[in-house]
């Protein structure tokens, strides 16, 4: 019965890359620093983009620092932005406080209400819990208005990016994806994006996917495009896969906090070089983070618990 | 109403419906009496639209058709094979969102000439002298890109002047009507039933008959409908199901035979 | 880790039944006859209730015809309650073509609007589908106005049911569900019950359940009561494990229709009597529906496909 | 500050958090050095609240503990084993709901006496001189019961007379402001510092020393503290580690030390 030829979604970064150009609203996946789409972030860093706007999970972190301290970004909507028990995002600290970049105050709330918004066809979508809060005072995302009956309430406005580029552990060429583990916002993401991007770190068969259709998270008419880049989310972890590099992370925060002053911009300058500019390709930058013998300790971490 | 051909009536609306659907289309189906289009979506899919998805309200996309049913929704209960599943909620999220889907498909109690469709009450609302089971889904009427109506009865209680109740918006007054109520999406765009193939005038909106089938005649339709039809000067008669379709029916798709047998259906 | 003791969410129908009282809203899952409530409804039949507001599904079919035949309704709120391709719902048109229950127009956006209010903790949700048709005229469950931005819009009043009574196919003792296939509207109905209850037809241990968290569809803390009852959705089907009962459900829908003229009231009160009222527990009723023998027979449909 | 005593900082304020929590909730927790609430609802869990739900922010419901981390969100990120997955947007949903979720924990660049917590900006709003990392998560601070304050740095830079900015939102300017506000939760309920725990007086919500941890002094808390405490005539010492939460928290919860070690985390 379904013996027909579907077109596949399967494409490289080259072409994914094509679907961005300067000056879009961008939205990024993943949460903390799960299941981030890094080698993307990495080469779109490469090609240089201009003027983006970028938002995402609630919980952002490589994702939004390393654009911003390439100098792509005009405008971050953020509820959180840093590296969790590992330290501040030193980009995103340095743009925000300097106000070289132009940080719109958000949270959950007033970003993923925006998403909801969207996702339901509806222009804004009224929230609540934003009250007494000066987040409420600052946001631009929201604005408080008196509903129908009577409620004092806050309207999240749409928010609806160009292009949605996610990460996942698995996909077929179809664009339908499986998750091992939580989805965090990936979902609703995934319904949003004018275009949706989605990297994998194993590329598996449409029968495999079809033999068990409740392990597909996103379906596959959702997504524009699947690429396949293993270790992909790195040196952020693939949840199922393998863990987050806490070393590498370091070290990218370290370089990232030397350059905060603005004395002395090298270290950071040396990480865009080794890890963004010079990679031909994820094999490439592999080797340079460790290669497959520390993909293999990061994957322990899975296997161990 | 000729019965002397290979196909049935069922068949013949099935590949018109099936003829309309285009590779980039998110369709859904699911529903009393969704066998028409859900053998139009399966057969449009292995012949004119292979990259087509297919949802099934509340079930899955892409699912395995196991077998054609009266019913859109136990066609593909019992499939263990799809490429997702996509609950109840999802496709509500969906079909509030304008042109998110592309196509859903009704029928009705009522249908009138701007493919206006009452499922809800017959007579005044105060005092209705019937009671329809109602409508899920008249986002799907609003929001949906287009939409298509398959009445399985084509008579003049079925296609009446002026629905009682406005269940699925149609063209609703014709004309700019739809634009006014603050609707963007194309609305119906073909009504296929059992005698015949109608679309509607690109300005009034009203129902005009774009073809006969085989089967009929247009002085059947004509006979058999509530107002007056926009009738063109050369009426085509419905191109049948070719031997690719007819051979896939009744192979693949509805090897069963629920689009054919009981006669006594119409 | 988890060696705790854990209270038991696990009652019988009778404690369910004490969750329930005369003038109540109560909501039931489930999608056309799929995965419907169906022996805890014959059981509140038995029980007698009075003056119920029944909503659910935006499709409906037996959960609200029986009780509605019953006479234990006040009020209904549906999109659609009929029997789809076996007929329309006797009981429930002969109430609403009479007057004698009131039937409350709505569809999908008006109910389920009514339902994501309630979950999303917002008083109405805007909703922007219904618009030129009569739904939007005549229904109660909504009213338009205009957004903070100039929109014209539908405001969805939030919906709140002080009972949800689902079924489905497995649960465990903590009331962690699965299901086999679609879950339709239950995700979002087990959100917004003041008390929910669902009946089971398997009864798997925690263990299992714990060891594939990702097919739980509705997690335990959402979850009042849980109720074992092998094939409680039968006349209707339970996704995964048997299928509906044609036979079963044209005999209801030919009594229902007998009875719709009120000349012959006789067909409907010996269903109710023979299903309903006399029936001891789920196993005599499974008797008087054919038995074992005919069990066997509709979970075929799940083996054959 | 004693540093002599079996256990540490850590552990008390885990202990502290443990003992309040309650067979009812749904707590959440997730974050940044959410090690210790996370090690205090498991605690509960075993202890005080075998029923307690516990929910980690975007990832599970129970999930089995796979080893304590410094983060919450990595100490379940490897788990296996839980009641369900419940992902970011269904939590998001639950804590948009007034009342839905029970507890959530705060700590914050700044605290000030009223409980409110400040996660964004140190300084003028428009020429700030630190931006902090923001906050995820506003909604749980108005809409769940009630919420924890666990600062880990107790000194005058984060105990301020006046937050810069409120993040989360506690009881405001005091007295009724939090319900002026149009907020109906409890807020801020305790606050468990590396000295000592705090409560707010019922009235004006001004924070209240309730205890001084063993390893402390009142004259520390308020040396170290940017505004006025209120302090009761009495004020006994913070109940230390029982056994039985001694020995679990070593053998059970956080074998490998997070909560312990360090001694430079303060």
């Amino acid at each position: 019965m379904d013996e027909y030829k579907r077109k596949s979604k399967l494409g490289d970064v080259e072409s994914g890359l094509k679907l961005i150009s300067d000056g879009m609203y961008i939205a990024f996946g993943g949460h903390v620093f799960f299941n981030k789409p890094s080698y993307f972030v990495r080469e779109m860093v490469k090609k240089g983009f201009k003027d983006l706007t970028i938002s995402g999970s609630p919980y952002a972190s490589y994702e939004f620092d390393l654009p911003i301290g390439a100098g792509m970004v005009k405008k971050v909507i953020a509820g959180n932005c840093g590296f969790e028990y590992l330290g501040f995002a030193p980009n995103f600290r340095k743009a925000a406080t300097t106000g070289s970049v132009e940080v719109v105050i958000g949270d959950e709330a007033t970003i993923v209400g925006g998403y909801m918004a969207t996702a339901e066809g509806i222009p804004y979508h009224p929230i609540v819990s934003i009250k007494g809060s000066d987040v409420a005072k600052y946001t631009t995302l929201a604005v408080e208005y008196t509903g129908p009956f009577g409620d004092r309430l806050y309207a999240a406005k749409a928010l609806q990016p160009d292009v949605v580029i996610l990460h996942a552990p698995q996909g077929d060429e179809y664009g339908n994806i499986r998750y091992y583990n939580s989805i965090f916002f990936e979902r609703i993401m995934a319904k949003i994006g004018k275009k949706v991007i989605i990297t994998v770190d194993e590329l598996i068969s449409n029968k495999k996917v079809r033999s068990q259709p409740e392990k597909t998270m996103i379906p596959g008419f959702l997504v524009s495009m699947v690429i396949h880049v293993p270790y992909g989310a790195h040196p952020c972890l693939s949840t199922g896969l393998y863990g987050h590099d806490e070393e590498h992370l370091k070290d990218y925060i370290e370089r990232g906090r030397a350059s905060l002053s603005g004395a002395n911009p090298q270290p950071f300058a040396e990480y865009l070089q080794k890890y963004c500019y010079e990679p031909k390709d994820i094999y490439d930058y592999i080797d340079r983070v460790g290669g497959m013998k520390r993909m293999e300790e990061l994957k322990r971490k899975w296997i161990d618990g | 109403m000729d019965s002397n051909l290979r196909y049935t009536w069922p068949e013949q609306m099935v590949v018109v419906l099936a003829r309309d659907l285009r590779d980039e289309d998110v369709v859904i189906v699911g529903g009393a009496r969704h066998d028409i289009p859900f053998a139009a979506a399966m057969l449009a899919k292995r012949l004119y639209a292979p990259d087509m998805t297919l949802l099934t309200t509340g079930q899955f996309a892409n699912p395995k058709l196991t077998a054609l049913h009266f019913s859109g929704h136990t066609s593909v209960v019992y499939s263990d094979e799809a490429d997702a599943m996509f609950d109840g909620y999802e496709v509500f999220e969906l079909s509030e969102r304008e042109g998110a889907l592309s196509c859903f498909f009704y029928h009705g109690l009522q249908i009138d000439k701007f493919g206006n469709c009452n499922n809800h009450i017959i007579g005044d609302i105060k005092h209705p002298t019937l009671r329809g089971p109602g409508m899920v889904n008249v986002s799907m009427s609003v929001q949906t890109q287009r939409t298509y109506l398959f009445p399985i009865r084509h008579n003049k209680r079925t296609f009446v002047e002026r629905v009682d109740f406005i269940s699925a918006v149609g063209h609703i007054d014709g004309w700019d009507s739809r634009k006014r109520a603050g609707i963007n999406t194309e609305g119906p765009r073909l009504c296929a039933s059992p005698l015949g193939v109608f679309d509607f005038h690109p300005e009034s909106k009203m129902m005009r008959v774009k073809s006969v089938h085989e089967s009929s005649s247009l002085k059947e339709i004509v006979d058999n409908t509530g107002f007056e039809l926009i009738i063109p000067d050369e009426v085509p008669t419905t191109i049948p199901p070719s031997d690719d379709e007819f051979h896939l029916l009744r192979t693949e798709i509805d090897p069963s035979g629920v689009l054919r047998g009981e006669a006594g259906r119409l």
